[in-house]
């Protein structure tokens, strides 16, 4: 190949990449774009501020959803977020790399990638249907089945992160591995260990799946974790699937005000990533 | 990498304790001859094995810096020519031995002539051994280039030393024994000259990082020059 | 040499070994749990009829799951053949070509759009991207891919825009930019010397990328791509509103489908009958097999790549 | 000279049985500094690292013979690690300072053995950081975070740490080998200037850098001491002719 | 002696006006070795990298002056750079091995210049390796990936690979300081070795080393070549009182 | 860090060749001596150039060498002592330089008495250079040690050709500036011995890293015991 055809050949390779950058960037201003004329129209504080009125009535709101999807969210960050932590910990710190380590890593891939749906499936076994009624409590253990592996596996790679030496520097000191590990390496990867917190608290504030068939929905509002809780995300797929334009513009109304809160965690957890590791 | 400081003041404060003796040990001699001071003679002779364990002291020191502080530019220069130097006040000390032996063994026979060009050459000898030390400590190219220029003048006394002795014993038979060995004081002081003239040398070689012994005057003088 | 703990030391160990097991616990439920609720649908249809079987009928209560498979398998497929080649030119403008003021902006934007929920991916499908493709893309598409002798038959029926290929385009919107960063992500791994080893020696920018960058970055790529059909395989929402949820097998690309995702989120609250709901069960079964083995398979590989070659 | 740690017969088995010191004999003296220099994978560090017991940390290691220190052998079963190691200090190749401020690096040490009140404690940093020669540079952040320190600093850092628990003796395993030269010269400094009041023993792979700093040196070779010296001794006129031959360069 | 490189002037500005090269002046000979010393951030690796314009990969970099080569300015506008680096080898401080085959990695070079016959290219693939000392410990494992060599044959590897398109002249930033002791000094022998065939301008830390391989040195500091002088002099005796200072350790 | 072969080899060579002019101008100046050959004397003073040239060479490689190389151990003895035997090397050859002067005046006078002693001394000193050069290069203690023995002849020699020097001279005073200058060709001839000695001494300080020089004898066997 003579000088000429390479730098030719560069030239037109570098068009394309352009091209396709530009191709992923048409997508995101359009889905944003629709997402934000569409939306922001009935983003207006009865929609925060009211329940929904029976099917076809005009007004009301989704009260009702956003403090369920709250919640829901919430319980299951409290369900989830502990025992990927101390798990993420005992595959760091205690197992090494040795076989029982390397199964449950792969496991938790794994997990992180099997469909939600599945999940649903799975906590209505066990959750509704031996009760014979969808829960708030359902949902929340369903979201945090969800959690769990990506919490835990990024705990263990942010540990795994944090230099031997580091350990090995407090070992030297004197100092017994619960107080090495709690004082010395949990600091040491406490930003990436709180981003990995939000970015899965981003993931499963999205999901729709699991919480189908576990914490269900509900028209009126309740708190009552026993009973089946709405949620922002089933209610979204309720109101697009509905015959209303009403309910149309709630639900993206609600995507939009879901998108936002999800767009704002996984910003935030990048900048403290970039902050702390330095991503170029 | 660095040469500390402290080591250095070791080197220097060695050095300079052997240049002290060295010269002391010249003085010595030559007043134990002159004032046929046997005592002081035997201090002399006695005295050298103290230099003697100075020279290997700094030799050592010396190796032990090249070893183990990796000297380069001025202080691989100055450390060098420590080793270097030390070799020259060691055989003027031993010629101040020699010196000291020939002056016991006078003691024994009566006197030639009065001492006039000895003690005179000593007193040169002593000044150049001093000023070509100090010259080396403080670096300073111009005063061992005095010292290299003082050589001519211990020459020319021994010379005319040499001169006068061949006489007195061509005249008298019974000086020869005597007037050899004094010959040979002659000789030494005006080796000793030589040797702080070589210390003055090599001085001027470390500071200009040039070599000047062995040069022709033509390019000693051009070197001189630059200073 | 054994350690000498303080009771704390144990103590600490014990809770976290504890909460590790957890997923072990989590995955063999999981497995226990369908398999004992579709037990009754595996009994009935066994396995192979059952995974072969073309019949979807809550009425004569006769289940199979071929139509379910297929619409999965066909829409993952199409959407990473869709979603690999601009992902890889996305990572590569962002890695490469943009200037540094861009690099930032654009990488926020794209992570953005991995960030939104499928779910809004799926509404914006059905009432935004589907009509667009029922009248105007699919019938253009029809007028001229379709034209043409073998890949023809794709392009056959009546263009609504609720059926494989759209489902498949949304899939693929989702999957591009969770494919780039993590191909991004992986590209950045190519030392800058390496890098500036090759421009050393005289290669051009496209040469530096194709002969180093990729190659060296070749492991996460793949990683990326795996992932990415894992998340295509199991997404629900996206695919929920788009694809029709129409129990058949079909060759045209114009013609909707069901997958195990939608189906189950279609038809899971409404089933009647013992053996409906366990053929449900049965599905999701299939589905969480699938992609267990997918995936295991991928880590496998991975595995076996990572030992043989990994940069020191 | 008063020995610190006499070295009786070990040996040292990495996991699966790989032997990788061989019967080592030596006495390191009290306030002197040890150098162990010699080829790459010798057990410089393998040995460097039975001082302070960190094999440990790992499971299947095994030593046999004895480290006397203080008359006591440190490598029985019943020694308390956590107070061995909290009376010998170590610094590592790449600088460790913990994730915190530089002043809770420092204090660190100290909190572990159970100092808490601020004031002896803010005593005991300052005296520590200007031991490390440290102070002026961080005495107006202590409170910022130590990872803001240059490679250097942090060295220097990680060393007043280990100063401030004032042990009996320090181990510094190739402590300037990620360090430009002039942070290196420091350190090196700062080594020397501390055995006046600890016990070093350093291992280095730069021969120049063990003829330096330390008084004694040990030259290791595949597991053995091949020989153990006065420094000087050892780089201008070795015993063994393995020496001679590393110290010239004729061999790795 | 001929001048491969004549630098003139040349005055170099990172972006935001940087200047970190002042009026640099200096002949590089042809087949001599040439090394580049001074403290850190001095601009070495700044003015080494200006001899095949790296500095063009990053915007904003800016050259002026003239560095001729074979008479001709390298700095200007219309310079090819892709042709003039295929003339100009260049090795890092770390290792770059490409992710391919030793064979491969080694055959770059040549296919990028168009060579595409296998018999051609394994016969200069074959003599690279030699050239850099390579072949035996390679030669049975042409084919396996380059990460699976040591960090010093990586090196060499690397060596070999920008012997292989015949450069005039290779530039070395920093070689070795990543690498052990004993790579090290195969990799000075190698650099000895090479001079032979082309000119060598190398960046080195080590005073050491620039005293063991090269013929000339330069001593850079605060971006101005303080001293430019045959190595041996530089050594024993610098013109410069900077020089002298820098070379006996007086300051960093 | 290394020192190359070849830069030994270089080192080596060169002290060879110092080595080689040395011995020979000693062989040359006792020959113009003794056959009363101007030529030959002349051609050792213009000679004297060339070792002078030599031992500045020599001392600027080992210089470059420490500077460059940083050697150390047996390198380091190596060098150190080659930079320390060249000042050896070339005093001897001033040594000789002083017996071809005392040659060209010698020439002028007719004979004093047949020269036995003196070839004697010429041939010793000769094989005590060549021999210390040999030991230094072959790093051979054994050899050295040797050639410290050997010194006692010449030194005995030198006594014997004094006393028959003194005796001639006081017996006729006419001889006495041919004598005096006789006795100095037997000193320097001594003077050369004790060069090729120091030399010696210093190959064993070398190989076996300690220094004998200035020993007392009792130390000395001591060592010799440990060969
Ligand atoms: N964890 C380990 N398990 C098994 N063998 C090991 C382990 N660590 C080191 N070794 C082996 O023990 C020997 C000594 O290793 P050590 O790290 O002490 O060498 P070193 O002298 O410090 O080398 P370097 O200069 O490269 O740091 C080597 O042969 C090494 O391969
Ligand atoms: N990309 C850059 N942008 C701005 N300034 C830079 C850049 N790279 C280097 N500099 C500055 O230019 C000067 C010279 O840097 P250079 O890397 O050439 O130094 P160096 O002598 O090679 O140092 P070192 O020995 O640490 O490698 C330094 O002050 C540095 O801060
Ligand atoms: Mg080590
Ligand atoms: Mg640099
Ligand atoms: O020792 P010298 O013979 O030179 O005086």
């Amino acid at each position: 190949m003579s000088e000429r055809t390479r730098k030719i050949e560069s030239a037109l390779a570098l068009v394309l990449s352009t091209v396709a950058a530009l191709v992923g960037l048409f997508w995101l201003v359009f889905i944003l774009g629709d997402l934000i004329m569409k939306g922001a129209s009935a983003l207006t504080p009865s929609l925060f501020l009211h329940n929904p009125t029976p099917e076809g009535v005009e007004g009301g709101g989704l009260k009702n959803a956003f403090v369920g999807q709250g919640l829901i969210t919430l319980f299951a960050t409290l369900f989830g977020v502990p025992i990927g932590l101390l798990g993420g910990t005992f595959l760091a710190e205690y197992a090494g790399h040795g076989k029982v380590t390397r199964t449950i890593s792969a496991l938790s891939d794994i997990m992180i990638s099997v469909p939600t749906m599945v999940v649903g499936t799975f906590i209505y076994a066990v959750m509704v249907k031996p009760l014979g009624h969808f829960s708030g409590w359902a949902g929340s253990v369903a979201l945090a089945v969800v959690m769990v592996p990506v919490v835990l596996r990024t705990t263990e790679n942010m540990l795994r992160l944090v230099p031997w030496t580091l350990r090995e520097a407090a070992f030297a000191l004197g100092a017994p591995k619960y107080k090495v590990i709690t004082q010395v390496v949990y600091r040491g990867a406490i930003t990436g260990i709180f981003t990995g917190v939000l970015l899965s608290i981003a993931r499963v504030a999205g999901e729709t799946a699991p919480l189908l068939f576990t914490s269900f929905s509900n028209n009126f509002f309740s708190t009552d974790m026993k009973g089946p809780v709405a949620s922002l995300t089933v209610t979204i797929f309720q109101y697009a699937m509905g015959p209303y334009d009403d309910w149309h513009q709630q639900a993206w109304a609600a995507a939009l005000v879901i998108t936002l809160f999800i767009l704002v965690i996984t910003i935030v957890g990048r900048i403290f990533i970039k902050l702390r590791y330095g991503n170029k | 990498m660095p040469v500390r400081e402290e080591d250095f003041r070791k080197l220097r404060d060695n050095l300079l304790s052997m240049a002290a003796l060295t010269q002391a040990a010249i003085h010595n001699s030559v007043v134990g001859l002159v004032e046929r001071d046997q005592k002081l003679a035997n201090e002399v002779i006695q005295g050298d094995r103290r230099i003697n364990s100075l020279d290997v002291q700094i030799d050592e020191e010396c190796i032990n810096l090249l070893a183990l502080r990796q000297p380069m530019g001025r202080d691989l220069r100055f450390i060098t020519t420590a080793m270097k130097i030390t070799t020259d006040l060691e055989r003027i000390a031993d010629n101040a031995v020699n010196i000291a032996e020939r002056a016991l063994e006078l003691d024994t026979e009566p006197l030639l002539k009065p001492y006039v060009d000895i003690p005179r050459m000593s007193e040169i000898a002593q000044n150049m051994v001093k000023r070509a030390i100090d010259a080396f400590l403080n670096e300073d190219v111009e005063a061992a280039i005095q010292v290299i220029r003082q050589d001519d003048e211990i020459d020319d006394l021994n010379d005319s030393v040499l001169n006068e002795l061949t006489f007195i014993m061509t005249q008298d038979p019974a000086t020869v024994s005597r007037a050899v060995k004094l010959s040979y004081v002659s000789k030494y002081l005006e080796r000793i000259g030589d040797h702080a003239t070589n210390i003055a040398e090599m001085v001027v070689y470390m500071v200009k990082g040039r070599i000047i012994r062995h040069m022709l005057p033509s390019e000693f003088e051009k070197l001189e020059g630059d200073v | 040499m054994k350690f000498k703990y303080s009771p704390m030391d144990w103590v600490f160990k014990v809770v976290t070994a504890a909460a590790a097991l957890t997923i072990v616990v989590i995955f063999a439920g999981i497995l226990v749990v369908l398999i004992r609720e579709s037990s009754p649908a595996i009994k009935a249809f066994g396995v192979f009829k059952f995974i072969f079987s073309t019949d979807w009928d809550p009425v004569k209560e006769s289940f199979g799951a071929a139509t379910n498979l297929f619409g999965t398998l066909v829409t993952t497929f199409l959407s990473l053949l869709l979603a690999l080649p601009v992902a890889i030119g996305i990572a590569i403008f962002l890695t490469e070509i943009a200037p540094s003021f861009l690099k930032g902006p654009f990488g926020v934007a794209i992570e953005m759009l991995a960030a939104i929920p499928s779910i809004i991916y799926g509404m914006w499908g059905l009432f935004t991207l589907s009509p667009l493709m029922g009248n105007h893309i699919e019938p253009w598409l029809q007028n001229t891919i379709g034209k043409l002798p073998l890949v023809g038959i794709l392009f056959q029926g009546t263009p609504m825009g609720v059926d494989l290929l759209t489902a498949s385009l949304i899939l693929s919107i989702m999957v591009i930019p969770f494919t780039a960063s993590i191909a991004r992500d992986a590209f950045q791994l190519t030392p800058a010397i390496v890098k500036e080893s090759a421009y050393a020696m005289g290669a051009t920018k496209w040469e530096v990328v194709k002969n180093v960058v990729l190659p060296y970055s070749k492991l996460g790529v793949f990683g990326g791509a795996v992932l990415s059909l894992g998340r295509a395989l199991g997404e629900t929402m996206a695919v929920a509103f788009v694809l029709g949820n129409n129990h058949q097998i079909t060759k045209s690309l114009f013609d909707a489908a069901a997958t195990i995702t939608v189906t189950l989120a279609n038809e899971f609250t409404e089933a009647s009958g013992r053996i409906y709901l366990s053929s449900l069960f049965y599905i999701a079964l299939l589905l969480f097999v699938l992609s267990f083995v997918l995936l295991t398979m991928a880590k496998l590989l991975l595995f076996k790549t990572g030992k043989q070659e990994s940069p020191r | 000279m008063n020995i610190d740690f006499d070295v009786k017969g070990l040996n040292f088995y990495y996991p699966g049985g790989h032997h990788s010191l061989k019967n080592i004999n030596l006495q390191v003296y009290k306030h002197s500094i040890t150098a162990l220099i010699g080829p790459s994978g010798c057990g410089k560090t393998t040995l460097l690292r039975c001082f302070n017991r960190m094999h440990d940390l790992y499971p299947g290691n095994r030593y046999e013979g004895e480290i006397l220190f203080e008359g006591r052998n440190i490598l029985t079963q019943g020694v308390d690690l956590i107070s061995l190691r909290s009376r010998i200090g170590m610094v590592f190749q790449k600088p460790t300072p913990f994730p915190m401020t530089i002043f809770d690096n420092i204090a660190y040490g100290l909190k572990l053995r159970g100092v808490k009140k601020r004031g002896l404690l803010s005593e005991k940093v300052e005296h520590a950081l200007i031991q490390a020669a440290l102070w002026n540079e961080v005495k107006d952040k202590l409170h910022q975070s130590a990872y803001a320190l240059s490679g250097g600093q942090q060295q220097r850092l990680v060393i007043a740490r280990a100063l401030a628990v004032e042990p009996e003796a320090i181990l510094f395993d190739e402590p300037t080998s990620a360090l430009d030269p002039i942070s290196t010269a420091k350190i090196e400094e700062l080594v020397e200037e501390l055995k006046k009041d600890v016990t070093i023993l350093i291992v280095t792979h730069n021969l120049q850098q063990a003829a330096r700093v330390s008084e004694w040196t040990g030259f290791l070779m595949l597991g053995e001491l091949v020989e153990f010296e006065k420094t000087e001794q050892m780089f201008t006129s070795p015993r063994e002719k393995l020496t001679e031959d590393y110290i010239t360069g004729r061999f790795g």
